[in-house]
């Protein structure tokens, strides 16, 4: 999240990928960090150690925000 | 009991510190008043009599009780899990007076299982539950202390001849994340109803941090975190290792125990997986205690002879009825592992009491004890 | 600053505890003129900016620092230390941000030295140091909590994703026994004068205790002095095995550094002992650790190949000045073994502060906050 | 100390043995027990792993009041 915030401010487009369980803290450092609109997609939780099909199935779902957010 | 006066509360609280009736930190002063409405709030006569605490042999009375949860901050509805706490640890074979005065570092780790654990002040079993920012912990587990010092005398360097003592001598107290865990409530297994509530309670080395990170994809994940957990249990430096027979609480996360559950693993399963696990060779013994080691193994049941091979393993626990398996915590990466002290008569013998929520009187305002 | 109103002293701690800036127990209430008092005693204006405390960013000036160490009672004797500490924990190596905010269970060990130990109000050294009983110890190390919980915005749960913590994080705050132990004092090691005081911090799990007794007639009982501490320094369990290039805490008590002075060793010479010592096989990673370690031994400088054997060693840690090693405690057969966090972009840099005795003036009367 | 207590009171003679570093636990024990004057006798601190000649040093020099205490 925080390394996230420090590419965005560098003006390079980012996107952190903050897991379910961790959402609150995503949003309170976007917010103590000054950019609470810095872009972030939401995965379930956990992915670490739930297997490569699982995590296949997490990419595959989260890939389009991903571009978007990058592209827009 | 007599009464002290003071000019105000910031003098009554510059008192109590010097007269040793506090942990070094400030403590809401036990007022007739608050202390009474505590009283009331428990449901018993003030001079009823919960048990005996040493090495002072002071009378664990409902008064004196009521008066170290309103020092600790306690509010009335935490006093059913105080008073149930009392009761445990007077039990014989908790060996309080031993446990006091040892030099080891050990403190009771309160365990708070069934729905006292939101009816008694929503005491955490998620983020943090070990650390900072939740009063029905922190302000429980001070209470049993401050009864501790107050009713018990327990007093460094004095009394309690801890050499340093650790961080869970000031508060100490975790609910079980029941809801979420694939176990049973831990209350269960000491012949409680599912829908009663206990205090499990233990004399308890600090937490040790035990990293897992699994792979669903590797059948034998299970198998590395059951390794891992034992390791941990049979670290050489543990009272465990040296005395044995003692007690271990092992408090894994959510992930953790979603790898058990994936194994189809029951607490039962678990506790003699790691029993049988945890062991240490006698040649590591033999390097880490040359002198102590040889004389204890005499007397020990798993016989190991002066001509025992350096290989020959040596298993940490006898009983793993003594492993406490519960789930608390956030999800991630770690498990907690609490060795323990294994000495007095009862070898570190683990005790529990039911909270009683239907003993206080409903009084209306009566959560109000801050006026 | 904003101030907040309230009918009285207690429905003011009613109210901090429900605005999550308590840590869960009674707090002094951090009323203007006790604020002002204390900033005073400071010897500094209260918009001094000590440093910039994360997850929040929030600038701990004077003022703010002042507030916390009211609320944790501490009197104004304390407050050098604990600026010296907010100074420590806000440097860059220390990585504050990201402690505050990991899953790890890591709490800021404070170890102060030289002079202040006792200038600061006696703070304790030795029997049950890290235990109750000690209001300097228990009211400093928690005034930098209630920094980090206030100044620093850590909330379990929210920007605290610590899994269970441990209650190191309430307050973990020892002195040296400088008097009675063989080494010089450990600040000296970092650079100050004997005759200066400083406070030493790192980011640390709770104490492991680890059990030894020794035998005069025996010359080998420093080897297993040595080598049962390096065994629990590389318990499997600690992210310091896992991650490595942490620090490593080794408070012993003063049976134990007779072993160590009796054998010859200095300091420098225990911290080399130690980290030679301190490994674990290959093949134990490879079984505790299956995903993790093949990952991460890619990018370790100590090489250890997927052809490398079972039997193979890996060392802990790859810095021995990382091994903070020191006297403390009374006399018996424990010492204390903080493993450590070891990441963050510094990886558990160890931080430290001089504590400025001479900054504050001298005011009649300026210790009686309390009225 | 709590033995030596117990022992005593059960009338059997009895002297507890008490390090230097122990004696105010001792005195907190005899007097929370109710006795106050049970036998005690002080040893230097530490004794044990202090070898075998210390030890014997030690034993010899605390055995004249050990028997003493048991005889009166």
């Amino acid at each position: 999240m925080r390394d996230s915030i420090s590419v965005a401010r560098l003006g390079i487009p980012s996107v952190a990928l903050v897991t379910e369980e961790f959402w609150p803290q995503g949003d309170f450092f976007a917010n103590s960090s000054g950019m609470p609109a810095v872009p972030r997609v939401k995965l379930p939780h956990p992915v670490a150690g739930t297997g490569e099909d699982k995590m296949a199935e997490v990419a595959s779902e989260i890939t389009p925000s991903i571009v978007e957010f990058l592209s827009s | 009991m007599s009464l002290l006066e003071a000019a105000s509360e910031h003098d009554a609280l510059e008192r109590l510190h010097q007269l040793g009736c506090t942990d070094g930190l400030p403590v809401v002063i036990p007022t007739a008043d608050r202390v009474a409405r505590m009283v009331l709030s428990t449901g018993y006569e003030p001079d009823l009599v919960l048990g005996v605490m040493g090495p002072l042999y002071g009378a664990a009375t409902i008064e004196k009780v009521a008066t170290a949860a309103v020092m600790a901050g306690c509010l009335p509805d935490h006093i059913p899990v105080v008073v149930a706490a009392i009761r445990a640890v007077c039990q014989p074979e908790f060996d309080l007076t031993e446990m006091q005065a040892t030099t080891h570092c050990t403190a009771p780790l309160m365990i708070v299982c069934g729905p006292a654990r939101n009816a008694c002040g929503e005491i955490a079993s998620g983020f943090g539950a070990m650390g900072p920012g939740h009063r029905a912990n922190a302000s429980i587990g001070r209470a049993l202390r401050l009864a501790m010092i107050n009713i018990g005398g327990a007093r460094p360097g004095s009394s309690d001849m801890a050499l340093h003592g650790h961080p869970g001598k000031f508060t100490y107290c975790i609910a079980e994340d029941e809801e979420n865990s694939p176990f049973p409530g831990l209350h269960t297994t000491f012949g409680y109803e599912p829908d009663e509530s206990a205090v499990i309670i233990t004399g308890a080395e600090a937490p040790h941090s035990t990293f897992f990170t699994g792979d669903r994809d590797d059948p034998a994940s299970v198998e590395a975190l059951l390794d891992v957990i034992a390791l941990v249990m049979a670290n050489p430096g543990s009272n465990n290792v040296h005395l044995r027979n003692g007690a271990i609480t092992v408090i894994m996360n959510p992930d953790h125990t979603e790898v058990i559950k994936r194994a189809g693993l029951s607490r039962q399963d678990v506790q003699a997986e790691l029993a049988s696990r945890a062991t240490i060779s006698v040649g590591t013994m033999r390097r880490i205690s040359p002198t102590f080691y040889s004389q204890t193994m005499q007397n020990d049941n798993e016989a190991v002879s002066d001509e025992a091979a350096d290989e020959d393993r040596i298993h940490v626990l006898k009983d793993p009825d003594r492993i406490l398996v519960l789930q608390a915590g956030g999800s991630g990466l770690y498990t907690m592992v609490m060795p323990s002290w294994c000495a007095g008569p009862h070898q570190n013998a683990v005790v529990h009491a039911g909270i009683e929520l239907d003993q206080a009187c409903e009084i209306p305002g009566m959560n109000d004890l801050t006026t």
